[in-house]
């Protein structure tokens, strides 16, 4: 394992590789583009494996770490370093691997796109950047890579730019990460300036090593700084995992191409928060317990219940296959935030996982689809794709059954595991997270039966199954969708977190297979007896919620309400300013002016006129004259400037000597 | 070898202001690339210098001439292309002519 | 001192004086290539063999001929200036400025304590080895960041080069 | 300097030889006569018969053809020369270093031969040049051209230091280029080569 | 160096110790200066010679035996000849050009091992110093075409420059591989590793491409047919020596013919085992027999140097740098990485067939790419 | 806009010749260099005019016969064969067979004399240090000494008479002929060893100096030049002059019309040359080798006028003649086949390198005599 850690680098190196050449070759090279950042993300992967297979045999909570100086200046040293535990393992291959056949998949989606190079290096790139977060074991590093994955996210949601949503897409997801970043930073450099080093874990002197130490030192808000610095940086994961209030870049990067979207939404942008939370967990845990949680743990509880919830509402109401499963990733995520905020760290990662798996599934199945109907995205428009595309209904059932919690896909049992972890903490969130579970269900039943039955609703062009390359990734995400849950015993045990025995086990998971039963059941009901005849027919819902329903559509507004709020503000403070400078700085200007030229008038009138304004004259003239030599400085000529500058250089050494 | 120090610098600072004079002076842009090219030297001359002066044992101050050459000629390169480039411009590699932000 | 020294740094100061003041940009040239030589003489002086041969290499065998292509390429093939003074409006500023500065500097080299500085023994076997050594251990970042510039610059020379080109 | 045969004899007596100095000065332009690439008309090609396999100039070292007049010795004015080709004729015979050699090869160039009566052929190229060897023929073989070659051996071999023209400060180092005048070529003949037959 | 300087101490130990050093510092110069110069006026010889029987005459045979003293004779004659310098030539310019025509050449004599312990200056970059000073015939070239003020001088100087400056990079590629193999830039060093039966590097794989390639750059180097276009004489009358007549042209061609020399003197150590042979590591004549061995494998490069310039047809400026750059650098690219491949093989017969195989690939690879487009089959109808 | 298309540059005006080694004696060509690219390209001509329709006009009949072998230098013979031929047609001479025989035989004759030697010079042009020529001229020496043992002259036979030939080919000359003509075959092919398959000539004249099928017939380009461009013309064909009609042999056309092309088929010729030359040796009758009708005093031809056109090696050489019944032509032309043939000098050489300019002037093959007459 000592060994392994020195090559970790490899993993996230070989995309970045694959990234730099792409964007040497010729635009017609798709093959061979593609060859190279598939060959890329394989041999990826198969490092992760190896990496995987290496912590396998490791009962404990063994990990390795392999820092190293990357430049000094002075006396402070750089450091970066590489990190291998279970933790990062089983990321790096659920990214490689997942990744590789969204890779895949994009093969067959891109196929008619002109810019297929571009799309493929701006992939490898984000594969690299979320691979480098993963393995690094350094918040600068991480950092970085964080950033560079928001870059990724910003160029390929804005994939196709020439489309204007799309390039308002790009921009918001920027920017909303952005606000979010600024958090983070703070908190790195807090956890800088406190703990003296970066790295993470450094035999003793990491930074979550000095957890304990931080918790005794006080931070802001009479936060302990442990706490201080552990929100700081949960503001980052809001942003990077669209917790709410920072959510509203997810749904809109829907416009991206759909590889992206499965990129994302499953393996790699999102995870990165509640990645990085999990990975900091020993500060957000610092200081606290499970009696008296600290306030990071219970802001990250109650952040991603809401979130939960509050997403899982809007996806019921969404007529486009891909937004009202981006909600449904946001929603998941929620589940991984609260999980993680009650103290689960294992359910946390482990939903993180399973969800991963099956929301690639998910996603890249809407891709499936989305090419089979000619690029149709409105799911009323959809209907009866079961016999047209039989490959992709069944997968796509698949994950919808591992979304919607039903046993035994692999959705049911992490999902089981976040309840059940909640339902120690805190009933109220249990609860809201239970009924969120239920609209999981219910509006994925109500995806599939839109989608997949009744008849064909989209008029001429026929749907037609896809190509080997795009159903063969979601054909194999499904087999892991159905088989990785019963891996969830053994992965709190690689994962070497021992907690104790939970109480209500069985109350918790009766529960919720039953309100997934019941979210099945209402979405048949409603949708599936009778299925939608055409595209302009009301939806079910609609016709039964009335108003709500349209404000669940509009997402519960939040969009116009920003618009309405910080927007506005921001034009009015900008507003402000314009007439402020216009009025208040230029008048007083003015006034001066006004003033100056009221006493000249005066004076000239007054006074002498020959003597005061000779001299006056005087004055100017050398003032202008002056003005025009200083003015020759400024010729645009270089060696004019050089001229300058080693005059300036001449009279500090003179200076200097006479000193 | 029995020079002292004080002496290659000497040598190095006054091959550097002729540069630097040239620099200064010459209309011609590739003169004043050439005069560059001089001070360069200069500095290069004086890394080694006090490499073999002050740092013996250790090669950093070869590396850094070694370095300093390669970006020496890459800079020739990159800078007589922009010569050549604004010649098409201008008709003229007076330096004085150009002072136009845009082309 | 040194006859080599003097005579070598005699011929250096003379071709970088002729460098920069001759009017025809090829007799420049000449006298910069001079300078160049001196400059790998002084190397070689100074035990560096390495950095002479390169400096050789790179300054005569590239760098020059890049300048050669340059003064082909923007003139007419004589090379001189036309009728034109070569100098630029303030050339006296210049020569003053220039001047002034090298007096500073050899005031403040006199005054410092380096003046009468002596060589450690030389170390001369093996230091091209060792340089080879340096540049793919403890070097190997700025070599390969010198490599990833040395190739922009080269894509960078052909593109500006190149401009003219695109735009018709 | 000029040495006289009296004077030489009475240094050789004392063991002092400038004859090997002149001998190896004769020996070494005799034996490395490099002509010019340079070929006019008809004869050019049995100039170029005879620097090949079957005569081969080369055994007399004579086979240098150079392209360039800086680096010949040796012209041979192989064909007729019009009036259009004299003044360039006679450029390349200025632009080669002396000393040097003029071999008219032909009838034509030594007089105009069958072409002597039209209106475009200079009558003889030796009206501008010195030449120092005639060849007759129309075209002279090129068994012809090597005899001129070895007579121009022997010429040279006789000659002496303090006679040459070359090192004579009045001898013209470069002679007159002719110029298309109102009617003719003007000068119609260089008067210090070529002077007209008398009637 | 020492050795002279401990043997003229033994013998004679009255000198000053000055006198002893510069003695033993100029005599190799002077020694190896000698022999190469005999070697420079023999090559002449024999280079119209041999053009003479690939031309089925019999060439130079009237000056002493068998023509032996024409390059005598040449000299003498180029020496008394006028020297003209035109009125619009750059004279300074022009006076420099040729002598630094010369003067790298034979610098590069320099690093040259004659025999066993034979070297003028045994430097540790002694094959770096070789490629660099090369490299300054470059000027020479240009100023003696751009001083001349003729077009066809500046045509050559300019193809020179382009021509000297492409071969320049697959050159050094190509002995990369050498030292690699060696391990040092010392030219004494890279002899002393190629000992064995089968030590010569040109016996393996990768040495024997860099050797073509090292000889085939070696050649457009000093301009050599197929690559003599800077004095292409049927394009541009004699190129960047047009205008230079008497003893500057003599130099040009002395530069040329002994840039030639010690190219393939360069060549023979870093490929061909240099002075390496049967015969000398004996304690007494082993000098003399391994200066043997050096000659004996320099002719045969300077034959082959012959024998080219009385074969083949000049190639185009296009068609020469286009070789330069789409043949051999890639090349000598692939071949330093061949290198590599026999360095790690885990035995020598893995490391062969792997590096042999490898540039067999490249080779036919690159022909085919670089071939598609020059050569065509052509058919010809007849009609009655 | 440079020819070049990347680096613009100034142009070079060069003077190739009158004196320079590839312009086959005195010819000119004006120049204009964007570095080696040719942009603009001027032959000027004239350095060899000697006067030759002038003088013609002044001389007798048979008087300027030895002038037409100093027409186009390399081959005497068949200039020969071209003006008497004009003037065979103006006064209804009978050529008798045996005569007609020698002349095809000189004639070809002359057309391996003529193509080894252009092809010789055109690789030399390329750079190929003269050995390809001194190949050539090694075996121009046999004909030469066919040439001379026939007629007493190296090159300038002065051979054909009006109404047949000046000399008899006896027994030791034919077997000499037919030494010179078993031996060619071996010599074509150490040639094309050391040409066809050298990979320098073929990537310096493959696609090199392309002329167009319709240029060469709108420029009434004629022979080997037209026939590598595709024109199927032989005037050996189209006229059946003399006794051609009763040889088997083919004429070699290319479809490329690049340098590669006109220098494969000269040796496709020779190649041709050699079977008509092996059948006229056979089937030569015996006879009188002159009509015995002429004379060659007081030679007087009927006014009127008249063209002889044969097929020389260089192309279409014609002579066209006037007469007013004298014993000199009233007006003496000659078409010379290079003169015609370098006029599409510019149209081949545009946009190539200065380099090429060399060998596609090589490859037209001309002879200055004929060019400027």
């Amino acid at each position: 394992m000592n060994e392994l850690v020195k090559q970790q680098w490899l993993i996230p190196f070989l995309p970045l590789v694959a990234a730099a050449v792409q964007s040497l070759l010729p635009r017609k090279a798709r093959k061979l583009s593609a060859g190279i950042c598939l060959t890329a993300m394989g041999a990826s992967c198969v490092l992760a494996l190896r990496a995987f297979v290496g912590t396998l045999g490791h009962h404990e909570a063994e990990r390795a770490v392999w820092n190293f100086v990357w430049f000094d200046y002075g006396t402070t040293r750089l450091q970066l370093g590489f990190i291998l535990d279970p933790m990062t393992a089983a990321m790096a291959l659920m990214v490689t691997f997942v990744g590789f056949w969204i890779f895949v998949n994009a093969t067959g989606y891109m196929s008619d796109d002109e810019n297929f190079t571009r799309f493929f290096c701006f992939l490898s790139l984000f594969a690299a950047a979320m691979l480098g977060l993963v393995v690094a074991n350094n918040l600068l590093m991480l950092f970085m890579c964080w950033e560079l994955v928001g870059l990724c996210s910003y160029l390929l949601i804005g994939f196709w730019y020439f489309k204007p949503s799309a390039a308002t897409a790009m921009k918001k997801a920027f920017i909303t990460t952005r606000i979010g970043d600024v958090g983070f930073f703070l908190g790195i450099l807090m956890l800088s300036w406190q703990a003296g080093t970066l790295n993470l874990y450094d035999g003793g002197n990491g930074a979550l090593e000095q957890a304990g130490k931080l918790a005794g030192l006080h931070g802001w808000f009479g936060w302990s700084m442990a706490t201080t610095i552990a929100v700081l940086l949960f503001i980052g994961a809001m942003g990077k995992s669209a917790q709410f209030p920072l959510h509203v870049w997810l749904p809109d990067a829907m416009e991206g191409p759909t590889p992206v979207s499965a990129l994302i939404h499953a393996a790699t942008m999102v995870a990165a928060g509640v990645f990085m939370v999990g990975r900091m967990f020993a500060l957000f845990t610092a200081g606290g317990s499970a009696e008296h949680p600290t306030f990071a743990m219970d802001m990250v509880l109650w952040v991603g219940c809401f979130t939960a919830l509050f997403s899982a509402t809007i996806a019921v109401g969404q007529f486009d296959i891909k937004r009202a499963l981006a909600y449904s990733t946001c929603s998941q995520l929620g589940f991984m935030m609260m999980a993680l905020g009650a103290g689960g760290l294992v359910p946390g990662q482990f939903h993180l996982l399973t969800h991963a798996f099956f929301k690639a599934l998910l996603f890249l199945g809407s891709g499936c689809v989305i090419i089979g109907t000619h690029h149709e995205q409105d799911m009323r428009k959809m209907g009866g794709l079961r016999k047209y595309m039989p490959i992709t209904f069944w997968c796509y059932l698949i994950g919808m059954l591992a979304l919607a919690g039903v046993p035994p896909f692999a959705g049911f049992f992490s999902k089981d595991e976040v309840l059940l972890v909640t339902f120690q903490r805190s009933k109220v969130a249990w609860g809201l997270a239970t009924f969120a579970a239920f609209l999981t269900a219910f509006y994925m039943t109500r995806q599939m039966f839109m989608v997949f039955a009744g008849k064909w609703r989209g008029g001429h062009h026929e749907p037609h199954e896809v190509r080997w390359n795009m159903w063969l990734p979601i054909a194999v995400l499904s087999v892991f969708a159905i088989g990785l849950g019963f891996f969830g015993g053994k992965y709190e045990h690689y994962l070497g977190v021992h907690e104790e025995e939970l109480h209500g086990k069985s109350l918790v998971m009766g529960l919720s297979v039953a309100v997934g039963a019941a979210g099945i059941l209402l979405g048949w009901l409603m949708y599936g007896r009778k299925t939608m005849a055409h595209a302009e027919e009301p939806d079910p819902l609609e016709v039964k919620l009335g108003a709500l329903f349209t404000c669940l559509n509009r997402k519960w507004y939040v969009d116009e309400f920003y618009d309405a709020t910080i927007i506005r503000a921001t034009m009015l403070l900008g507003e402000f300013w314009r007439v402020f400078d216009n009025r208040v700085i230029d008048g007083i200007l003015h006034g001066i002016a006004w003033t100056a030229w009221g006493v000249s008038q005066v004076v000239r009138w007054v006074g002498d006129e020959f003597v005061i304004n000779g001299g006056f004259d005087a004055g100017c003239e050398g003032v202008r004259l002056t003005g025009r030599e200083f003015a020759k400085l400024q010729t645009g000529r270089i060696q004019g400037y050089l001229r300058i500058l080693c005059l300036g250089a001449v009279i500090l050494l003179v200076i200097w000597y006479l000193k | 070898m029995s020079v002292p120090l004080g002496y290659y610098l000497m040598l190095g600072g006054v091959l550097f202001c002729i540069g630097l004079c040239g620099a200064l002076t010459r209309k011609n842009a590739i003169a004043v690339l050439m005069s560059i090219e001089i001070m360069f030297n200069a500095a290069i001359l004086n890394f080694v210098v006090f490499w073999y002066y002050l740092h013996n044992g250790a090669l950093t101050g070869q590396m850094f001439a070694l370095f300093a050459i390669a970006v020496a000629a890459a800079e020739s390169a990159v800078g007589l292309a922009l010569v050549i480039s604004v010649y098409r411009h201008y008709r003229s590699v007076d330096v004085d002519e150009m002072k136009a932000l845009k082309g | 001192m040194n006859i080599v020294f003097l005579t070598l740094s005699a011929i250096m100061v003379l071709g970088a004086v002729l460098a920069v003041t001759l009017r025809n940009l090829v007799h420049c040239l000449l006298a910069l290539v001079v300078f160049f030589l001196g400059i790998a003489g002084h190397f070689f002086l100074l035990k560096a063999d390495f950095l002479g041969a390169a400096q050789i290499l790179i300054y005569i065998g590239a760098v020059a001929v890049l300048i050669l292509f340059a003064i082909m390429l923007t003139r007419n093939i004589s090379g001189t200036e036309g009728g034109r003074s070569s100098l630029g409006g303030a050339w006296w500023l210049g020569v003053g400025l220039a001047s002034s500065l090298a007096g500073m500097m050899c005031v403040f080299v006199r005054r410092s304590e380096l003046v009468t500085k002596l060589p450690y023994g030389a170390t001369e076997e093996g230091v091209v080895k060792e340089i080879g050594k340096l540049l793919v251990t403890d070097w190997v970042v700025p070599l390969e960041i010198m490599a990833v510039l040395l190739t922009a610059a080269l894509i960078g020379a052909v593109v500006i080069a190149l401009e003219e080109e695109k735009k018709r | 300097m000029a040495v006289d045969p009296n004077l030489k004899s009475e240094l050789q007596k004392q063991g002092i030889f400038v004859m090997p100095v002149e001998f190896l000065y004769n020996w070494s332009r005799k034996s490395s006569l490099w002509p010019i690439q340079f070929g006019l008309a008809c004869c050019a090609i049995e100039m170029i018969a005879a620097a090949a396999a079957r005569h081969d100039m080369a055994r007399f070292g004579a086979e240098v053809f150079r392209a360039s007049p800086r680096q010949a010795d040796l012209m041979i004015v192989s064909g007729t020369v019009t009036k259009k080709m004299a003044p360039q004729v006679v450029r390349l015979y200025n632009q080669m270093p002396e000393p040097k050699y003029v071999i008219a090869m032909g009838a034509c160039a030594i007089s105009g031969g069958p072409f002597k009566d039209g209106y475009n052929v200079l009558k003889g190229v030796d009206r501008y040049i010195p030449v120092d060897i005639h060849i007759p023929g129309c075209p002279p073989r090129p068994e012809a051209l090597l005899h001129a070659l070895m007579t121009l051996q022997e010429k040279i071999s006789k000659q002496h230091l303090n006679e040459v023209s070359w090192y004579d400060k009045n001898a013209p180092s470069e002679f007159p280029v002719p110029q298309y005048g109102a009617h003719d070529l003007e000068p119609p003949a260089n008067p210090k080569v070529w002077e007209p037959p008398k009637k | 160096m020492d050795a002279i300087y401990q043997l003229i101490h033994d013998y004679c130990p009255t000198m000053p110790d000055w006198l002893a050093l510069a003695l033993a510092i100029l005599l190799p110069i002077a020694i190896v200066m000698g022999v190469f110069l005999t070697v420079f006026a023999l090559l002449t010889w024999v280079e119209r010679k041999a053009l003479g029987r690939i031309q089925n005459r019999r060439g130079p045979n009237r000056v002493g035996p068998v023509g032996l003293f024409q390059p005598i004779a040449d000299g003498l004659k180029l020496l008394t000849k006028e020297d003209i310098v035109p009125n619009a030539a750059d004279k300074v310019v022009h006076f420099l050009a040729p002598v630094l025509v010369v003067v790298p050449a034979f610098m590069v004599l320099a690093v040259v091992p004659v025999a066993k312990g034979f070297i003028a200056v045994d430097l540790n970059i002694g094959v770096l110093f070789a490629l660099a000073v090369s490299t300054a015939s470059v000027l020479a070239l240009f100023m003696a075409g751009w001083a001349s003020h003729n077009k066809f001088s500046l045509l050559g100087a300019m193809r020179g420059v382009a021509q000297v400056v492409s071969y320049e990079v697959p050159m050094v590629l190509a002995a990369v591989v050498v030292l690699m193999a060696s391990g040092s830039l010392s030219s004494v060093s890279i002899v002393e590793a190629q000992r064995g039966l089968t030590g010569w590097f040109v016996c393996k794989p990768w040495g024997l491409v860099g050797f073509v390639i090292f000889q085939l750059c070696a050649m457009a180097e000093v301009a050599r047919t197929p690559f003599d276009l800077p004095e292409a004489e049927s394009e541009i009358v004699a190129g960047y020596h047009t205008e230079y007549s008497g003893f500057k042209f003599a130099l040009f061609q002395m530069g040329e013919y002994v840039a030639a020399i010690t190219m393939g003197g360069i060549t023979v150590t870093m490929f061909l085992g240099g002075y390496l042979g049967p015969g000398c590591d004996l304690p007494k004549f082993g000098w003399l027999i391994s200066a043997c061995w050096f000659f004996a494998k320099l002719g045969i490069i300077v034959v082959i140097n012959i024998w080219a310039r009385g074969t083949w047809p000049r190639v185009r400026v296009d068609q020469l740098l286009g070789f330069a750059w789409k043949l051999l650098l890639p090349l000598s690219l692939v071949n330093i990485v061949a290198m590599a491949v026999w360095h790690f093989a885990p035995n020598k017969l893995v490391g062969w067939v792997e590096s042999a195989v490898l540039l067999a690939v490249a080779i036919v690879a690159l022909v085919k790419i670089n071939a598609g487009q020059t050569f065509e089959k052509r058919s010809y109808r007849f009609t009655s | 806009m440079s020819a070049t298309g990347i680096i613009q540059t100034q142009t070079l005006e060069v003077s190739l010749g009158p004196q320079h080694p590839s312009t086959h004696g005195v010819f000119r060509m004006d120049v204009v260099l964007d570095g080696e690219y040719v942009v603009k390209l001027k032959p000027v001509m004239g350095y060899l005019h000697r006067n030759h329709e002038q003088l013609a006009e002044k001389m007798t009949w048979l008087g300027s016969m030895p002038y037409t072998d100093r027409l186009d230098y390399f081959c005497s013979m068949t200039n020969n064969w071209a003006y008497a031929l004009a003037v065979e047609k103006m006064t209804g001479l009978k050529v008798p067979e045996r005569a007609e025989y020698i002349r095809v035989i000189m004639a070809e004759l002359t057309r391996l004399l003529n193509h080894s030697c252009a092809i010789g010079f055109l690789l030399s042009d390329c750079g190929a240090w003269f050995t390809p020529v001194l190949y050539a001229l090694r075996e121009r020496e046999w004909i030469l000494d066919f040439f001379e043992t026939v007629s007493g002259a190296r090159m300038m036979c002065n051979y054909m008479r009006f109404g047949g030939v000046r000399v008899d080919l006896d027994d030791a000359s034919l077997a000499m002929a037919r030494n010179i003509v078993a031996r060619w075959p071996a010599f074509l092919d150490e040639f094309e060893k050391l040409m066809t398959e050298n990979e320098v000539l073929l990537a310096r004249t493959q696609r090199v100096g392309i002329l167009s099928r319709n240029l060469a017939i709108n420029a009434s380009v004629s022979g080997p030049v037209a026939r590598a461009s595709g024109v199927e013309y032989d005037i050996r064909k189209v006229d059946k002059y003399g006794v051609y009609d009763r040889f088997d042999f083919g004429v070699p056309v290319g479809e490329a019309g690049d340098t590669f092309d006109r220098y494969m088929i000269r040796i496709l010729e020779m190649r041709e040359a050699v079977k008509i030359l092996e059948q006229a040796l056979r089937d030569i009758p015996a006879g009188p080798f002159i009509a015995p009708e002429a004379k060659l005093r007081n030679f007087k031809v009927p006014a009127g006028d008249g063209y002889g056109r044969i097929e020389a090696p260089k192309g279409e050489l014609g002579f066209y003649l006037v007469s007013e019944g004298g014993a000199k032509p009233y007006r003496y032309h000659v078409r010379p086949p290079s003169f015609i043939n370098l006029t599409i000098l510019e149209d081949m050489c545009l946009g190539q390198k200065v380099a090429d300019t060399v060998i596609i002037l090589g490859s037209v093959d001309i002879v200055l005599g004929e060019v400027d007459r």
